[in-house]
């Protein structure tokens, strides 16, 4: 006869206060082998689980099951508490009574009788547990971080001073990201290149750390600690290992129409081109699309000036397998398409322009050497209105409905800088809330006000109209003091929201990373677990997963990479037990499992088996590896002859939970 | 049809002798000559016993699972009909190709008896067929039907005369009932009932069931080594009455499993003694399968994916299969 | 008989049929608006009231008799609220509110006999209490 | 009549381990109300609700029932939610076509992102079944008298 003991848990009054839990426990009393059944009022307390220790001891207690929050959270918490008395993890099961009932109910009746139900059924399938044990499988010694970003760069870099190999992919023909793009960065003003192109120059020069740039991961399989990733080298068009990096190219390059990435579209960039003067590698790249020699044939100028003959118009993408323990996604961030604002003015004046244009027109290095221009006239502005909140917090479909987190930042940054170089201009922002809390952030936003004399505003600019000739007019209203205001600045800067890279979702797809409605990765507990994806063996770094400046940006990073090294530095991880089992007397050797199986986990082999009426023979029949099973059921489903079950999740546990419901 | 059974004979008979093959799969005469049977052969001198005409309706291919068990090369006399239960079995591993020699074999229709008997013939002989017409020679006279009206319901869904596998062909094809008609009509038909119609129809034709399990043991598709429904230790067990889950749900389940491996060989309905209409049910699902997820005909080939084992990314959506159906109470 | 604030808050969101408690005062409907100039009362201001629980000083605003029911105000709202439709429900309750039906139904018989009968309809449903 | 006012439907709702069980965890976490006749089975995938669970839960008196998983494209192990939609597509035309319950299996698609719309399918879910009213149908398909 079995023996269940039932731990009924009262989450303090998260459970209790909805559920009459001594109510449940009298139910579960009554069901034939429930041995012993108590309530409690924080089960996964040190008390709560010395209460189910005691219970198991007392009672001699083979299967647990606990009514209280869902699995999710404490389901390992109960399992490990049940193996420290020498009961199977596996037999223990959890009724999500939190959840699924008192919280979603409040009726204390209706959900004291749901609460008996769900127990009832958690009751009808521990019966069914069986003693699972799990497997072992290798560690691959080696990440792949996708994004060459600061985030990306930091995860790399603390992953290798661990000492352990990791790979970076850039999609873009240097590292560097965003940051690279930036003048100079809050709260303490400091130039953006003198801190990122040391780091930079480190992931470069650094033995751990192989740079991919200019390539994009193909695809991937596997799972955690053996990852099998395809990187797709894209032809640059020029062989790296000759090219000195001189520039001469990129210098009398004839086709000079592609406004320039990195400079926003402010300047054009030759057909071949380095993003900037700090890129790394200092590789050039050719823009196969915008080169006069692939559209017609003819020029070839690069290639007879390269003094080094590192021109190879011939090259070809080059396909690269690697295998890796787990991946980092920081694949970052670009500011959202302004084609559904238009009454902001944004393309129909040159001098309406966001942040991140900002950003270059202010950078010493930029297309203006640092000089602010309004870009329609080269003149200096005398008048700058800043706009913050363009496309965030908007739940009207044309923008994004969260904050964007860095903007007033930014914008006070803007603001500040532009006032130090340029005493004369008038700044104003306009803003709906000023939200600047961190350490020495809200200060930082005081100054800009306080010391170098910017307006700020409260009201949302309404729209900017562009007249004949180029004149911008703002309509916006001071919500303060009630009045409409009309004002004519000379220069526009448009706070755009972020939002993630547009290469997340396919990537969440090839990973199976979880993504939420606006494309940021999902992480697999907002507060527990941040920088981890549900997806084990997948890590978050950076923009991708939420809004973030660059201080959150590279904690974050040394999180994900502190995660990354605990992962690699096991040799063998515990696998899933919950694995599919073939039943090879009856399994008839179709192979419909085989098929739908997505890890190749499945093959058929010819195997002496025992038929169910005792007979020996060989035959085909489907062998499952459960070191590769992931334990989805999809084979059980396929299997016309029910030979394939699922550990954990058999036939008869889940109509037993079936019946005990309906 | 008698040059054929003379040509059947002769080649079963070369095959044993020659040692080509091990055994001989036909049919041979049962206790009236319109239930011939399935027989076995395996030497040269019992061939003349073998029979060939139009009442040989039995698909042979399952037997092949228990020869290419016994590791037996066995010689099979395929209709073109049949041929796709072999290339399913191939496809179902259950069988294996070096161990089958596949002899197509021409047939132009199979009779229902029980439809000429219907048709007010009483004491018959003998049954020929005269062209379009089949002629039943009565105790009482000669006796002419139209052969359309006295073809075996199956054969009225007849895929044409082409064998999908043959290792050699018989004689030259026979013209195959031209069926002009859509295969889907009387699945439509039902698709356009109420649903109370349609619950009433599918009562009355489920009730019925005796649970015989003689459309399971026909099945080509029902190839399983062992049948879910003869697993005691799962709750879809036995075949008396054991749980009134599988007992009511036999059918659905059962055209569940072989959705997608059926390939409408319309045995299942044939061998029913109560006469359900068990091919309604694997017609829906192929209907269903060519118009969800794209054409698909179960053992045209042995190398296709079966629909139920793979996807498109646009497949449509679950809902939309029953989205503006009648709803009912 | 003092005015029942909750209630009156409750009418003028049933008949505006918008979700007032979205905004978040960025001010953009008060700069958007082209009648802005005119109104004792922002349309951003009606919004703050409203939510506020100070709607019974909206019934003498004069600020609903100034919109043009353009729209400008609902098209560039980020938060999708319609600071339109809550001027038409005040017009609505302060036609109503001042207890005078602007058509009495003895006046019918004046008004020209070829008025389509749809209008006459829909002028009682709106200006009748 | 009476015995109509006072119907509570049965529901079993089987959700994914990874999308639509969280789902309804966030429907938890953020106090979304749903009726509590619905009641979950948490499977790893949709992949592995097999139709015969299905066929069980109806049989054995459930009202209605629903699968839930990830968005197509989402699933966690990739393909999963593919197979288990064709699997539906099939079952749910084919319960249309014998007259019973096809309109009380429903499939859908909910995110872990998706708390509030888990609450708000179960809603529209329950609201459907209880105007369905008492389901008999699969119960007496062999009960001809």
């Amino acid at each position: 006869m079995q023996k269940i003991g039932v731990f009924v848990c009262w989450c303090g009054s998260n459970i209790a206060g909805t559920v009459d839990v001594a109510q449940v426990v009298e139910a579960v009393r009554q069901i034939p082998d429930v041995a012993y059944a108590i309530d409690y009022k924080y089960m996964c307390s040190e008390q709560g689980q010395e209460l189910i220790r005691k219970a198991v001891a007392d009672y001699k207690l083979d299967r647990i099951v606990v009514c209280s929050c869902s699995p999710r959270m404490h389901e390992a918490t109960f399992r490990k508490c049940a193996e420290g008395v020498g009961i199977n993890p596996y037999m223990v099961e959890i009724a999500n009574i939190r959840e699924q009932c008192s919280w979603v109910l409040k009726d204390k009746a209706e959900a004291t009788a749901k609460a008996i139900k769900l127990a009832k059924a958690a009751i009808a399938k521990v019966r069914f547990n069986g003693a699972l044990k799990p497997g072992e499988s290798q560690v691959v010694k080696r990440a792949l971080v996708i994004g060459g970003g600061i985030a990306g760069i930091q995860t790399a870099l603390d992953i290798a001073e661990a000492g352990y190999k990791v790979d970076i992919v850039e999609k873009e023909p240097t590292i560097g990201g965003r940051m690279a793009q930036l003048d100079k960065i809050f709260p303490t003003l400091d130039c953006s290149a003198c801190i990122l192109t040391p780091k930079m120059v480190d992931a470069a020069n650094h033995e751990n750390i192989t740079l991919y740039t200019y390539s994009e991961v193909e695809s991937v399989s596997g799972f955690v600690g053996n990852f099998d990733v395809t990187i797709r080298k894209k032809a640059r068009s020029v062989k790296a290992d000759m090219c000195s990096g001189c520039g001469i190219c990129t210098e009398k390059c004839p086709s000079r129409k592609t406004p320039s990435e990195f400079d926003m579209g402010l300047k054009n960039r030759g057909a071949i081109y380095i993003p900037f003067a700090q890129a790394i590698p200092k590789v050039p790249v050719i823009d196969r699309e915008a080169c006069i020699k692939f559209k017609t044939g003819k020029c070839g100028i690069c290639s007879k000036l390269c003094p080094a003959g590192a021109i190879d118009y011939t090259q070809t993408d080059e396909l690269i397998t690697e295998k890796y323990g787990a991946i980092v996604l920081a694949t970052g961030f670009k500011t959202i398409s302004l084609d559904k604002f238009g009454e902001y003015g944004y393309g129909a004046s040159k001098d309406v322009i966001t942040s991140l244009e900002l950003e270059r027109l202010t950078n010493a290095a930029g297309p203006t050497e640092g000089h602010l221009v309004c870009p329609s006239t080269g003149k200096e502005p005398k008048k700058v209105i800043i706009v913050s909140c363009v496309g965030s917090r908007d739940v009207s479909g044309r923008g994004k409905s969260y904050c964007s987190k860095i903007c007033c930042m930014y914008n006070a940054k803007h603001a500040m800088y532009i006032r130090e170089k340029y005493p004369d201009v008038d700044v104003t922002v306009f803003y709906i809330d000023v939200r600047t809390p961190g350490k020495g952030f809200d200060e930082f936003q005081r100054r800009a006000v306080e010391e170098y004399g910017v307006h700020y505003v409260r009201g949302q600019v309404g729209k900017v109209v562009v007249d004949g000739d180029g004149r911008l007019t703002v309509f916006v209203s001071d919500l303060n003091s009630g009045r409409k205001l009309m004002l004519n600045p000379d220069l526009v800067v448009l706070a755009t929201a972020v939002q993630p890279s547009p290469d997340a979702r396919k990537l969440a797809t090839m990973l199976t990373a979880s993504i939420d409605n606006d494309d940021f990765y999902v992480e697999a507990h907002p507060k527990l677990r941040p920088v981890e994806s549900p997806t084990a063996g997948i890590f978050l770094s950076g923009m991708c997963q939420g809004p973030k400046d660059i201080p959150e940006t590279v904690s974050q990073a040394g999180a994900a990479a502190v995660k990354v090294v605990g992962l690699l530095a096991k040799d063998k991880l515990l696998t899933n037990p919950c694995t599919a089992q073939c039943d090879t007397s009856i399994c008839s050797g179709c192979l419909a499992c085989t098929h739908v199986c997505p890890y190749g986990a499945i093959t058929g082999e010819s195997k002496p088996v025992i038929t169910k009426l005792g007979v020996r023979e060989t035959r085909t029949v489907a062998v499952v590896n459960n070191a590769l099973c992931q334990g989805c059921g999809a084979c059980t489903v396929a299997c016309p002859c029910g030979a394939m079950d699922l550990q954990g999740f058999t036939n008869q546990q889940i109509l037993a939970e079936v019946d005990a419901l309906c | 049809m008698q040059k054929i059974e003379k040509l059947l004979q002769k080649r079963a008979a070369e095959l044993l002798a020659e040692g080509t093959v091990e055994r001989v799969l036909a049919w041979h005469a049962g206790e009236f000559f319109y239930d011939n049977a399935p027989a076995a052969v395996s030497s040269a001198d019992e061939c003349d016993k073998l029979v060939y005409n139009e009442f040989c309706p039995a698909n042979l291919c399952k037997y092949l699972i228990e020869t290419s068990h016994a590791g037996k090369k066995t010689a099979v006399f395929l209709k073109p009909c049949d041929t796709y239960g072999v290339n399913q079995l191939l496809k179902d591993n259950r069988i294996k190709r070096e161990l089958v020699y596949a002899i197509g074999t021409p047939c132009s229709g199979m009779l229902d008896i029980k439809k000429i008997k219907a048709a007010g013939a009483k004491g018959i002989i003998s049954v020929s067929v005269d062209g379009d017409e089949v002629v039943v020679n009565t105790a009482y006279g000669e006796k002419r039907l139209a052969k359309a009206d006295v073809l075996l319901n199956k054969c009225l869904m007849c895929k044409g005369a082409a064998y999908k596998i043959a290792d050699e062909e018989l004689a030259e094809p026979l013209p195959v009932p031209q069926f002009t008609g859509d295969k889907f009509a009387k699945v439509k038909e039902i698709e356009a009932m109420s649903a109370e119609e349609r619950f009433a129809f599918w009562q009355s034709e489920l009730s019925k069931c005796i649970r015989c399990n003689a459309c399971r043991d026909i099945c080509p598709a029902c190839s399983c080594e062992q049948c879910i429904f003869d697993k005691p230790d799962t709750p879809v067990a036995g075949k008396a009455y054991a749980d009134e889950v599988e007992e009511q749900m036999y059918h659905i389940i059962r055209a569940f499993h072989v959705a997608g491996r059926c390939t409408g060989c319309g045995e299942c309905a044939r061998v029913c003694p109560q006469g359900i209409h068990l091919e309604l049910l694997n017609m829906k699902f192929m209907k269903d399968i060519n118009s969800f997820f794209g054409q698909y005909q179960a053992g045209a080939d042995s190398e296709t994916p079966a629909p139920q084992v793979s996807f498109k990314q646009n497949d449509p959506e679950a809902n939309s299969a029953v989205e503006g159906r009648e709803q009912h109470v | 008989m003092a005015v029942d604030e909750k209630q009156l808050t409750e009418d003028i969101l049933r008949l505006a049929a918008t979700d007032v408690r979205r905004c978040m005062q960025c001010g953009r409907c008060s700069a958007n608006c082209p009648e802005g100039f005119k109104m004792d009362l922002l349309p951003h201001r009606v919004m703050w009231d409203l939510n506020s629980g100070h709607a019974s000083e909206l019934l003498e605003a004069d600020a609903p008799w100034q919109c043009l029911s353009c729209m400008a105000c609902e098209e560039r709202c980020p938060r999708g609220v319609s600071p339109a439709r809550v001027m038409e429900a005040l017009r609505l309750l302060q036609i109503r509110q001042q207890g005078n039906n602007k058509l009495p139904a003895e006046s019918v018989e004046h008004y020209p006999s070829d008025m389509p009968q749809q209008l006459l309809v829909a002028a009682f449903r709106k200006y009748n209490k | 009549m009476l015995e109509k006012k006072n119907f509570e439907p049965k529901i079993v709702a089987f959700c994914c381990n990874w999308c639509s069980y969280a789902g309804a965890d966030g429907a938890g976490t953020a106090r979304k109300h749903y009726p509590a006749n619905i009641k979950i089975i948490k499977v790893p995938c949709s992949c592995r609700v097999n139709p015969l669970f299905i066929l069980r839960a109806f049989q054995r008196g459930a009202d209605g029932v629903i699968m839930c998983g990830c968005h197509p494209g989402d699933c966690h192990y990739s393909t999963g939610n593919y197979y288990a939609r064709r699997r539906m597509t099939l079952l749910l035309s084919m319960l249309d076509y014998l007259g019973v319950a096809g309109e009380r299996f429903r499939v859908e698609w909910v995110s872990a992102a998706e708390g509030a719309r888990f609450a708000q399918v179960m809603n529209d879910f329950a609201e459907h079944i209880a105007a369905l009213g008492e389901n008999v149908k699969l119960r007496d398909l062999r009960c001809k008298k």
